[in-house]
Parts: C-alpha cells; sequence; structure tokens
C-alpha cells in the first residue's frame, strides 16, 4: 500500500521535474514544477507530516506558484529562443551532476542503514499542534526573524514594483 | 520600589520635548516639562515614606549591562540616607527651577529645546545619584556633563557661548580621564564596581601612610571631582559657564552638578578614610579654592560672575568638609548651598530679567523700589551665605569649620577669613544692585509670579534650611565628627558679619573707597580684577603647545603621510587583485553556478566519502 | 480495513455525491426562480411544473452540444483547466462532516460511523489549501485560451483570489482559536449546548460580537473566492465578454459552472459547520425534535392554500402534490420522533445542516439578485486597505479573549 | 514493527537528491529566468523533503519546523526574485538570463 503509494508519487515528481527540465516554455515549467509540488505534499503525508502538507500545498502551490503563473501571464512570456550555452556549463554541465548524483547517493547509502524504514503511521508528530508548540517556544526567536524578513520581502517588492524604470 | 521610575519621568519629558517639541503648543511643552519633574520629585517622596529609615542601602537589579569575562556590571539603582538627601535637592530644586524658567526663559528662541535639554539633564543627574556602581555612575557623570555643554552654549549663535561651552567639557575632560583611571584601577584592585563590594574590599584593607593604591585611587577620584565641581585647578570653566541661561547657572552650575564631585567624594568615603593623605589633598584642595575663588569674587562687576566665583568657593568649603572628614557637614553644605546659591542665581537671574539682560553691576543701583521681592529674597539668600547666625548657611558652615578646626586650627582661621570675604562679596553685589542711585539705562520692573514664586519658596529654605539636621539623618553612615564649640562658630559668625558691615561702608555709606584702594594696590587689584590671569597662564601653558603639535606632528606629519599612505596603498593592491580577479566574472549567472556545483562536488568529494569511510 | 468499513465508506461516497450532483444541478434552477421572482419574472416555467426540468434540459443541451476547441489555444492546458477547476472543487466536500456518529444495526452488522466522508486532523487547513489551489482552474483557463479578454480575467481572478484568501483565512482563525482544533468534527462537537439554556453555542454567539464579525468577513470574502457578485469581475459580461471562458462551450463550459456552484456549496458547509454549529440543532433537545414537523406542515399547509385559490390554472394541480410532499416529511419526521427513532437520529442531524447551509445558499443568491458588480480598484482596494486589517483585529481580539479566558 | 509495505528510508533522501540534481540541471541548461527560479524552487522543495525525511527517521518534529522555515523564506524569496524579475524586465524587455550580464562591465 505504501510502497505503491510511494512509487506512484515519486515517479509523478520525477516525471513532472524532468518535465520541468527540458521544457522551453516557462508556463509549462511552472505546471510540472505544481505537479512536484502536489507528488511531494503526498509523500509528506507518507511521512507523517500532515501539516507540512498542507502548508505545501497552500504556500507553494497555493500562493508562490500563483505568483509564478502571475508573472508569466503579466509578461506574457513566451518560450525559449534557442542561444549557445556557456561553454563551462556546455563541456562540465552533465558530467559534474552526474557526479554529484552519484556521490551523494553513495554517501546516503553507505551512512544509512538499508533496514531504516518508512511507513504511514509510523511518525505521527506532524500535526499542527505538535509543531505549533516548539514553532512558539523553542524556535520563537527564528519565528520572529522570519516574520521580520517577510515584512522586509513585501516593502521590498511593493518599492521595487512601484519604482518607474523608464 | 520602582527606583527606576524616578529617572524615568524627566526622560519621558525629554524625549516628548525634544521629538515633538517643535510641533505642539508652549503649554503643553510646559506641562510636560515641569510634570514630568514633578512626577519624579513625588515619586521621591512616595519612595522615602515608604522605605522607612533607610538605615542599609535599598538596592534594585533590572538587567545585566556588560558581561564579559570577569566584568559584571548591571544597571542596578540603590537609595541610602545619603542619596535620598541629593535625591530630595537635585527633584525639590529641580522643579522649583523649572518652574521659574517658565517664566525667564518666556519669548526665548529654542524654548523647547531648553526644556528638553533640562529634563535631560534631570535625568541623568538621578542617574548619578541612584547609581550603585562607578560605571553606571559614570554615565550619568557624562551625561550631565554634555547636558551642562548643551545648556552652556544655549545660545550657540553667540561665539562666547560655544566657546564656553566647548571649555567647560574640555576642562572636564581632564577631570573625566582621572575618574575613568581610577576606575579602573578600582576594578583591577577590587575586581568590581560595585559601591558594596569595594567599600567592602577597602574596608579590609588597612590605613595607607604612603602612596599606595587605595590613595592613588582616591587622587585619581579626587581630579574627577575636582573637574566636574571646578576645584582649582580645573575650576576655569565654571565662570565661564555663565554664558548660559540663569536657571541652567542656577540649576546646574550652582544646586546640582557641581556638587556631583563632592557627592562622589563623600560616596567613596570608605575609600578616602583609609587614604589620609588623599584626604589631606581634598582639604587643601578645597581650602585653597575657596580662598583663591573668594578673593577673585571681589572684584567682578558681573554679578553672575560674583555669584559663579562664590559658587566655586562654596565648593571648596564642601571640599574641606569632606577632606576633614566631616562627610556629613559637606553634604549639609551641599544642601543649604544648593538653597540659596540657587536662590541667589534665581534672584540674579530675575534682575536681568527686570534689566532686560543687563549683568553690569555698575550698570544698576537702587533697583530695591523697582523690584521689592527679588530684593528682599536676595537678601536673605546673601545673609544665608555670609553665614549670619540661624540662617541656614550658619548651621552648615560651622559645621565644616569646627571639623576643619579640629584637623588643624589654621586651616578653621582661613576659612573664617574666607567666610569673611563671602560675606563682603556677596553683599558688595547686593548694595551695588539694590541701593543708591540707578546707573543704568534701561527700565527696571518686577518679574511676573511665576518667577518670584519660586524664589520665595527658596527664600524660605534658605533662612530656614539650616534646622534640617543633616548630620543627624546621616548619622548611621558617618560617625558625628567634633561637637560644636561655640567660641568658633561665634567668630566665624562675627567675621561674617563684620564682612558684611565693610561691605555696607565700603559700598553705601562711603562709595568712593572702593576706587581709592584699587588705586592704592593697584598692581594686586589689577591682577585679581584679571582672576589672575590664570586663562592666559593656561593658554600659554597647555593650549598653544598642544594646537600647534597637533598641527605639525600629529596632523601633517602622521595623518597625512602615514595613515592616508597606508591606505591609499591597500586600496591600490585591492585595486590591483581586482584586475585579475574579475577574470573569473564572466557576468554570465550559468557560469557561475556551474563553478558553485564544481565547488560543491568536490566538497562532497572530500567531506561525504571521507565520512563515509 | 475490513469489508464493513469499505462498503460503508463506498455507500457514503455514492450517496454523497449524488446528493451533491443534483444539488449543483438543481442550484442553478433555484438560483434562476429567486432572481426571477426578485425581478418579479415567473423564471423558467415552460420545461416541466414549474420549470423542474429545467437543469436536465440544460445537461442534456450542453452535453449534446459540439465542444469545439479553438485553434489558437494551448491545447493541453485549454482542457485541463476545467477538469482541475471541478475537481478541486469537488474534492472539498470529502471533509464536510454532515451529522453525528450513528451506530445502525444493518443485517446482524453493528455499523458505527460519522456522517461525514473522512475527517482529517487538519480538515480546515486541507480546504483552504484546495481553495488556494482552486485559482489554477480559472488563471490557466485564461491564460491559455490566449486571448485578451480571457487573459484579463485570469489574471483578476488569480489577484482577486490571493487577496481574498488572507481576510478569509484570518476570519477562518477566529473559530480555530475558540475551538482549539482544525478537524471540522471537534469544531462541531465544541458548539454543542447553550448558553443560558437557550441561546445555542454557535461560534457566531461566541466571544460576542467578535464571532459576528469574523463571520462577516468570512462571507465577504467567499462572495470573492466563489467569484460571486459583487466580486464576479473574471466574468464580467458587459467588461470582458464573460472573461476566463469565453473560448469554452459545452462540457468544458458546464464543468466552469459546476465549479462555481460547488465551490459555493462548499463555502457554506465550511460556514455552517465554522460558525452555525454545524448539525447542532437552534432549540434545546425537546423542541428541536417538532421543529422539522413544524416547518414542513407549515409548508404544506401554505402550499395548500396557494393550490385552492391558484395565480395560475396549472398551480391548482401541481402545489397540492407539494404540499403533499411536505406533509409527508412533516409525517416522517413525526414518527421518527415517536414510532422509529433511528429516522430522527439520521435525519435530525441533516435537517439542521440542510437547513442552515440552504439558508446560506439562498443569501448568497438573494445577494447576486441585489448587489451591483465592483470596479476592479475598489475590489483590491476594499481587500487590503478594509477585510485584512479587519480580519486581522478580530482575529488578534479572539485571541486575546481565548488568552484572557482559557477553557 | 515494521509492515511489510513499508518503504526503505533511503529511497526517499535519493528521491530529494535527483530531485535537487533536476534542479541544479534546470539551473544550468534554462535561459528564462523565470524558469531558473522554479528550478531554484524545485531545489529548495527537494532539500524539505530530506528534511522530513530526516525528522521522520529521528521522530522529532524539528526537521518539519525547519522546513517550515525553508517554506517561509522561499515565499519572501520569490516575492522579492519576482518583483526583480519584473523591474528587469520593464528596463531590458528581455527575460533572457545571459543578456542580463551588465555586472561584468
Amino acid at each position: 500500500m505504501d510502497i505503491a503509494l510511494f512509487i506512484i508519487f515519486a515517479v509523478i515528481a520525477l516525471l513532472c521535474g524532468i518535465n520541468l527540465v527540458v521544457q522551453t516554455h516557462p508556463i509549462s515549467s511552472a505546471l510540472s514544477l505544481i505537479g512536484v509540488m502536489g507528488a511531494l505534499a503526498v509523500l509528506y503525508l507518507l511521512l507523517g507530516a500532515e501539516f507540512l502538507a498542507a502548508a505545501q500545498m497552500i504556500v507553494y502551490a497555493g500562493a508562490i506558484m500563483v505568483l509564478f503563473i502571475f508573472v508569466i501571464m503579466l509578461l506574457n512570456a513566451g518560450a525559449e529562443r534557442v542561444t549557445k550555452t556557456r561553454q563551462l556549463v556546455k563541456i562540465a554541465g552533465v558530467p559534474l551532476i552526474a557526479v554529484f548524483l552519484g556521490i551523494v547517493a553513495f554517501v546516503i547509502q553507505a551512512q544509512l542503514p538499508r533496514s531504516q524504514l518508512v511507513w504511514f503511521g509510523g511518525f505521527s508528530g506532524g500535526g499542527p499542534r505538535d509543531i505549533g508548540i516548539p514553532l512558539f517556544t523553542r524556535y520563537l526567536l527564528p519565528f520572529e526573524v522570519t516574520s521580520v524578513l517577510i515584512l522586509i520581502a513585501i516593502i521590498g517588492a511593493i518599492v521595487l514594483g512601484k519604482k518607474e524604470m523608464d | 520600589m520602582n527606583l527606576w521610575l524616578i529617572p524615568i519621568f524627566p526622560l519621558a519629558g525629554f524625549l516628548i520635548n525634544g521629538l515633538a517639541g517643535r510641533r505642539i503648543p508652549k503649554a503643553l511643552i510646559n506641562t510636560v516639562a515641569i510634570g514630568s519633574v514633578l512626577l519624579s520629585f513625588l515619586w521621591v517622596l512616595k519612595v522615602l515614606f515608604s522605605a522607612g529609615s533607610l538605615d542599609t542601602a535599598i538596592g534594585e537589579h533590572y538587567f545585566t549591562w556588560i558581561q564579559s569575562g570577569p566584568i559584571h556590571i548591571g544597571c542596578d539603582f540603590a537609595v541610602d540616607r545619603l542619596t535620598a538627601v541629593m535625591l530630595l535637592i537635585v527633584t525639590g530644586i529641580g522643579s522649583l527651577i523649572h518652574i521659574y524658567a517658565i517664566g525667564y526663559m518666556d519669548g526665548e528662541g529654542g524654548y523647547y529645546r531648553f526644556f528638553s535639554y533640562m529634563n535631560l539633564f534631570m535625568f541623568f543627574m538621578l542617574t548619578l545619584v541612584l547609581a550603585s556602581n562607578y560605571l553606571l555612575m559614570f554615565v550619568g557623570w557624562e551625561g550631565v556633563g554634555l547636558c551642562s555643554y548643551l545648556l552652556i552654549g544655549f545660545y550657540f549663535t553667540e561665539n562666547f557661548a560655544t566657546t564656553a561651552g566647548n571649555k567647560a567639557f574640555i576642562v572636564n575632560r581632564i577631570g573625566d580621564f582621572g575618574f575613568s583611571l581610577a576606575m579602573f584601577l578600582i576594578f583591577r584592585q577590587f575586581g568590581s564596581l560595585d559601591f558594596s563590594q569595594v567599600f567592602n574590599g577597602a574596608a579590609g584593607m588597612p590605613k595607607e601612610a604612603g602612596y599606595g593604591i587605595l590613595t592613588t585611587i582616591c587622587l585619581l577620584l579626587l581630579v574627577g571631582a575636582c573637574g566636574k565641581s571646578a576645584q582649582l585647578p580645573l575650576y576655569v570653566w565654571l565662570p565661564d559657564a555663565m554664558a548660559g541661561p540663569t536657571p541652567v547657572s542656577a540649576l546646574i552650575h550652582a544646586a546640582t552638578m557641581v556638587t556631583a564631585g563632592v557627592y562622589m567624594v563623600v560616596r567613596s568615603h570608605a575609600l578616602f578614610l583609609h587614604a589620609p593623605i588623599a584626604m589631606d589633598w581634598v582639604a587643601g584642595i578645597g581650602l585653597a579654592t575657596a580662598f583663591f575663588a573668594a578673593t577673585i569674587g571681589l572684584t567682578q562687576f558681573d554679578i553672575k560672575k560674583v555669584f559663579a566665583y562664590s559658587t566655586v568657593s562654596q565648593l571648596g568649603y564642601m571640599f574641606l568638609g569632606a577632606g576633614v572628614g566631616a562627610f556629613s557637614a559637606g553634604i549639609w553644605h551641599v544642601m543649604t548651598h544648593a538653597f540659596f546659591k540657587a536662590l541667589l542665581f534665581l534672584g540674579a537671574g530675575a534682575v536681568i530679567h527686570g534689566l532686560h539682560g543687563e549683568q553690569d553691576l555698575r550698570k544698576m543701583g537702587g533697583l530695591y523700589k523697582h523690584m521689592k521681592l527679588t530684593a528682599i529674597t536676595l537678601l536673605c539668600a546673601s545673609f544665608a551665605i555670609s553665614g549670619f547666625p540661624f540662617t541656614s548657611g550658619f548651621f552648615s558652615k560651622d559645621a565644616i569649620l569646627s571639623a576643619a578646626y579640629g584637623r588643624a586650627p589654621w586651616i578653621y582661621w582661613v576659612g573664617v577669613f574666607t567666610a569673611g570675604l563671602t560675606a563682603f562679596y556677596v553683599f558688595r553685589a547686593w548694595f551695588m544692585a539694590f541701593t543708591g542711585e540707578y546707573r543704568g539705562d534701561k527700565h527696571p520692573h518686577e518679574s511676573p509670579l511665576i518667577m518670584t514664586g519660586p524664589l520665595m519658596v527658596l527664600a524660605a529654605l534658605a533662612l530656614g534650611g539650616g534646622f534640617i539636621n543633616i548630620p543627624r539623618w546621616l548619622e548611621p553612615m558617618f560617625p558625628e565628627t567634633g561637637g560644636e564649640n561655640p567660641v568658633l562658630v561665634w567668630t566665624s559668625a562675627g567675621v561674617g558679619m563684620v564682612g558684611i558691615l565693610l561691605a555696607w561702608v565700603f559700598y553705601v555709606k562711603a562709595p568712593d573707597l572702593p576706587g581709592k584702594f584699587a588705586n592704592a594696590l593697584g598692581g594686586l587689584y589689577r591682577l585679581v580684577l584679571n582672576k589672575y590671569e590664570v586663562d592666559e597662564v593656561y593658554d600659554a601653558l597647555i593650549v598653544r603647545p598642544l594646537v600647534d603639535g597637533s598641527r605639525t606632528v600629529l596632523w601633517r606629519g602622521m595623518d597625512a603621510s602615514v595613515i592616508d599612505g597606508a591606505v591609499n596603498g591597500v586600496g591600490a593592491r585591492a585595486k590591483g587583485m581586482g584586475a585579475v580577479m574579475r577574470l573569473a566574472q564572466s557576468g554570465y549567472i550559468r557560469s557561475y553556478a556551474a563553478w558553485v556545483v564544481l565547488g560543491s562536488v568536490l566538497l562532497l568529494l572530500a567531506v561525504g566519502l571521507g565520512g563515509a569511510r | 480495513m475490513d469489508l464493513t468499513y469499505i462498503i460503508v465508506t463506498l455507500v457514503k461516497l455514492i450517496i454523497v455525491f449524488s446528493v451533491l450532483m443534483t444539488t449543483l444541478a438543481y442550484l442553478q434552477w433555484i438560483e434562476r426562480k429567486v432572481i426571477a421572482h426578485i425581478q418579479l419574472r415567473p423564471g423558467p416555467y415552460r420545461v416541466g411544473p414549474h420549470g423542474l426540468l429545467q437543469p436536465l434540459a440544460d445537461v442534456i443541451k450542453l452535453i449534446t452540444k459540439e465542444g469545439m476547441i479553438p485553434s489558437h489555444v494551448n491545447k493541453l492546458i485549454y482542457i485541463l483547466a476545467p477538469f482541475l477547476a471541478v475537481t478541486l472543487a469537488l474534492v472539498n466536500i470529502c471533509v464536510i462532516p454532515f451529522g453525528p456518529e450513528i451506530h445502525l444495526d444493518v443485517l446482524g452488522h453493528q455499523i458505527n460511523t460519522w456522517l461525514q466522508m473522512t475527517d482529517l486532523r487538519i480538515g480546515v487547513v486541507f480546504v483552504l489549501a484546495m481553495s488556494a489551489v482552486g485559482v489554477y482552474g480559472v488563471a490557466l483557463a485564461g491564460w491559455s485560451s490566449n486571448n485578451k479578454y480571457s487573459l484579463l480575467g485570469g489574471l483578476r481572478s488569480s489577484a482577486q483570489m490571493i487577496s481574498y484568501e488572507l481576510p478569509m483565512a484570518l476570519a477562518i482563525a477566529c473559530p480555530l482559536l475558540l475551538a482549539n482544533t482544525l478537524s471540522f468534527r471537534e469544531i462541531v462537537e465544541s458548539q454543542s449546548g447553550y448558553f443560558f439554556g437557550f441561546i445555542p453555542r454557535w461560534m457566531i454567539f461566541q466571544a460576542f460580537p467578535l464571532q459576528i464579525i469574523a463571520f462577516i468577513v468570512f462571507i465577504i470574502a467567499s462572495f470573492a473566492e466563489t467569484n460571486r457578485i459583487p466580486f464576479d469581475l473574471p466574468e464580467a459580461e458587459n467588461e470582458l465578454v464573460a472573461g476566463f471562458h469565453t473560448e469554452y462551450s459545452s462540457m468544458n463550459f458546464a464543468s466552469f459552472f459546476m465549479a462555481e456552484y460547488c465551490n459555493m456549496v462548499t463555502v457554506t458547509c465550511v460556514s455552517t459547520v465554522l460558525f452555525l454549529g454545524g448539525w447542532e440543532p437552534l432549540f434545546p433537545a425537546p423542541w428541536s425534535d417538532y421543529a422539522a414537523p413544524a416547518i414542513f406542515g407549515l409548508a404544506g399547509l401554505v402550499s395548500l392554500w396557494a393550490g385552492l385559490n391558484p395565480a395560475r390554472p396549472k398551480d391548482r394541480f401541481t402545489f397540492p402534490v407539494v404540499a403533499l410532499a411536505s406533509f409527508g416529511l412533516a409525517a416522517l419526521f413525526l414518527a421518527g420522533e415517536f414510532v422509529f427513532p433511528v429516522i430522527n437520529v439520521i435525519a435530525m442531524p441533516l435537517f439542521w445542516f440542510c437547513g442552515k447551509t440552504l439558508a446560506l445558499l439562498f443569501v448568497w443568491i438573494w445577494v447576486r439578485g441585489t448587489l451591483p458588480r465592483f470596479r476592479y480598484d475598489q475590489l483590491m482596494k476594499f481587500a487590503w486597505t478594509f477585510m485584512f486589517p479587519l480580519g486581522m483585529v478580530v482575529m488578534l481580539a479572539t485571541a486575546a479573549v481565548v488568552a484572557v479566558f482559557p477553557r | 514493527m515494521a509492515p511489510s509495505y513499508a518503504v526503505p528510508l533511503n529511497w526517499y533522501l535519493i528521491l530529494s537528491a535527483i530531485l535537487f540534481c533536476l534542479g541544479i540541471a534546470g539551473f544550468l541548461y534554462r535561459r528564462n529566468i523565470i524558469t531558473v527560479f522554479m528550478s531554484i524552487e524545485l531545489m529548495l522543495n527537494a532539500v524539505n523533503l530530506s528534511f522530513i525525511t530526516f525528522s521522520y527517521k529521528w521522530r522529532a518534529v524539528d526537521g518539519n519546523i525547519f522546513a517550515f522555515f525553508v517554506m517561509v523564506v522561499a515565499a519572501a524569496e520569490a516575492a522579492v526574485g519576482l518583483a526583480i524579475i519584473l523591474t528587469v524586465f520593464k528596463n531590458r524587455r528581455t527575460l533572457e538570463i545571459d543578456e542580463i550580464s551588465s555586472m561584468k562591465d
């Protein structure tokens, strides 16, 4: 049951991720990113982080990606024109990524015992209450700082948006 | 019991007036300024009543201010009997003078600025008094210095005001330097700056015969006190400080701030008691200042200058008291002096106000019929300062003098003579101002009630204030010094009255006598008239060399060549490096990203594989 | 995970789905009727008695119509958008509780189940998430139609929905604070009981008057969320020639309407659950049971009277039928009261829940029949300068109340 | 303890690694600023996944909280970043990332 769900949604996430990279039109990339996020939300649920799953949908899919799509629609951005990629990237890009992935995978496999298993309900500490209490006690300062950060971001966005550059 | 409220009120007043004063109406400014000070006065009263008998200090810790290594300095206040006296003086006199200032500053430019500075001063003064460790005290110490600078230079459009402000500030720096050195030594010696710990530590040490650590500390503290309380040789700033508005002279340069030095010495009595030599220094400097300033006071014609020099000399008395071990007498004199000297200055202010800014005694005279209230109140003050029997000055001054007699008779005699001088010049000023014919051209008038009201209150205090027996109140802190010796008391009082009589003879009976005297001993007279040329001497000996030295050596030599050279050199090198580095900056984000990936791969190779094994 | 569980779930699923679909279909009819009567028109009248078969006709029309796809659109997204819209609208119904736990004995099987598809610990957040994602339907439709009006409609709707998410979330936060949970079921349970024995403990009556304000804020925000008048700028006919669904036709077009009505139903259900006490009756126990028969009986009498002196000749036949139906329902409830209590166990909560929801739906239609449309800048100004601060204040005040008088 | 249908923990981590690498690839090979920006979001998501996986591994909520913070910061970043993109577009009339290289001179 779990394994089926995991495989289904992992595959969805991977396909959407690949689609994000290969699509040339930003809006298709955006849609595939939304797909990734939805799939990840389900995986979060499997991992017992139900609040994070909902937050993922609200914040990422519901707000951030809507912003993206909004901007894409606003700028009416078309598909990319084909220009030459940079030298370094052309030469070293794929092998670098491959090496990177290889090492990370190797480290994961080497460091974590295979016996570690995940099953639904194995960890139910991800509810709103479980997150809220530490968030407002142990992590209060980071929380407040983040709120300040958001305030700054809002102001910055407004300023950038208002400024008339011409 | 919320001591912090006491200084907080004036601070709030300062913030409100300083930030919004330009926009809010005058009535509101007054309400804020007066209200804040009055509130803290009331709170002081409340605190003192609820405190009961302050046999032991009541301390409050608010937060840790500095915590680094062994240094642990908290922001904590404490109130004991000494503090209580100072608090009452500061807030009480302060409120009166604030009220007076409403009338005096009426129609001046920068009205709100004045009151915000005054409130700020109150805040720092109260911090100074309440502080229960040297560093916090130093904060208040510096703060009052700042406010005095600001207020002396209040008429910053006038050149003399700004220079006077600078002079006060710079001279005070010398004192503060001594104070900070003293604090370093104290910390090094006792590992703390809290009064309680320091004094306990000092109590454990033997009396020092020679110039030991305690003596050094005390002498450095004395330097600080001299700077703040205008003692020889650092008194020069105080007479010039009269450039500020008169309420300022009354509040800061007579009643409260200048007594901070005395307070500090008395507060550190535990240290001084173990350093007899330092005590002698205190006494000597006090005596010398008292006499010296009194002589200068004889010859001045600017009414405020006269009182300024009398302030210096009275401060000398306080130091004398502290120096001979009569700390309580010193504080007593601080209080009485606060009464009558504030009154003197406010009265002088009233006169100046009535004469539209005329300060020269030679252009006054016969003002009695124009401003009776001012004249009478000033008369009370003059009696008080010249130690007329049963006025406030009488008690405190004689407490000091008799203590001095217990130390060494000659000190007493000099003190008594000085008392005579004091009486003489104060009454000289009074007679020149109020009796005889009016010699000025302005049209004199009496001041409004808002100014005369505080005068009357202060007059009552100046006359009756002596019956507040500070030494008994301070008994548990300072052992009572030698009992009153009636002979000494009446001698000094008598000398005082002789001085008054002489003044009457010189300036009422035979007004041409002074001129004769002046001609008779011309050289000496001129020397005194020019304040012994002290300013000139300082200028030649200290100021010029400093200025020239810094101009040639420091500016041309050091700054221009070495420092700028180094800075520019560094800049040039950085530029050269940048020229090389920028080759890597293609400006294409994605190649940067590729670099980042490369770096992270290498990192992973190093860490990850290393850790995997 | 035993068989009965699956069967029960399937049964619930089927019932809820069919009921929802019929509701959606007939909501259309009700809306047209109500607005017609507001405007003194008979409204749909020809198809079936009082146009009762109108929805059926509409459905047939829409299905049989040719679903044409314009040549200039971005095919995939163009097709995807309406499905996205309707799916995201429908999925919300899963977490809405219609009634309390019931114990049935069917063929010897003891069945304990809730009148609810499923209860999430984070049900409320789930609904928020779904409505947040619901923007995509409209936005993508607008973009993919490759038509400037549609694009504007899509832009408007996405901006509008993002803007009104905030006051909505803030308003929702108030009952959550009071109920101290995120699960709908527990929220409803926290509203059972009565103040002074007669004022129901519904959220809008708690922490008076904060929750009333919160309720109003929520209602207004949800009007915007459902793109209904006075906030229906994305589809403003006279400015944007129907905005984001200009290019759509037949079933695709219909699914947008389904989505809209479904959103209405969801929102009304949510507000019923959050603020109006879900299935909790209006009066204390003994009388509340007689409310249902009384109402239906009254309806029967009214329609009987209308049938006896009819406005149109047809009414002579139709109204008595309605009267019979109503009397039948009344009788059913009475029977439930006295003979078969099992009926009331299920019917009573459903009666109250549906009553409240239908009342709210009527408000929705009423507003549409009454109010004009905002201008776009007014809309945004209203959202950011009035709704958002108001919601913030209400939430903070509620939080203060909760902090001062903890449960 | 663990039921038969459980999933190995490593799979989650490797999935997140792969997604991360996809993000890198998008960053390296896409030329449209917005897409590049989305690739960053993808990387953030991948990181979140591993955070939450570790939160599961240690049965501690802190991983969730970190993911939460990442999300919030991502939101702020998106707001500012998109505003910047809008401004850039206003000035340059282009979204091609390689044409915005005037910082180098």
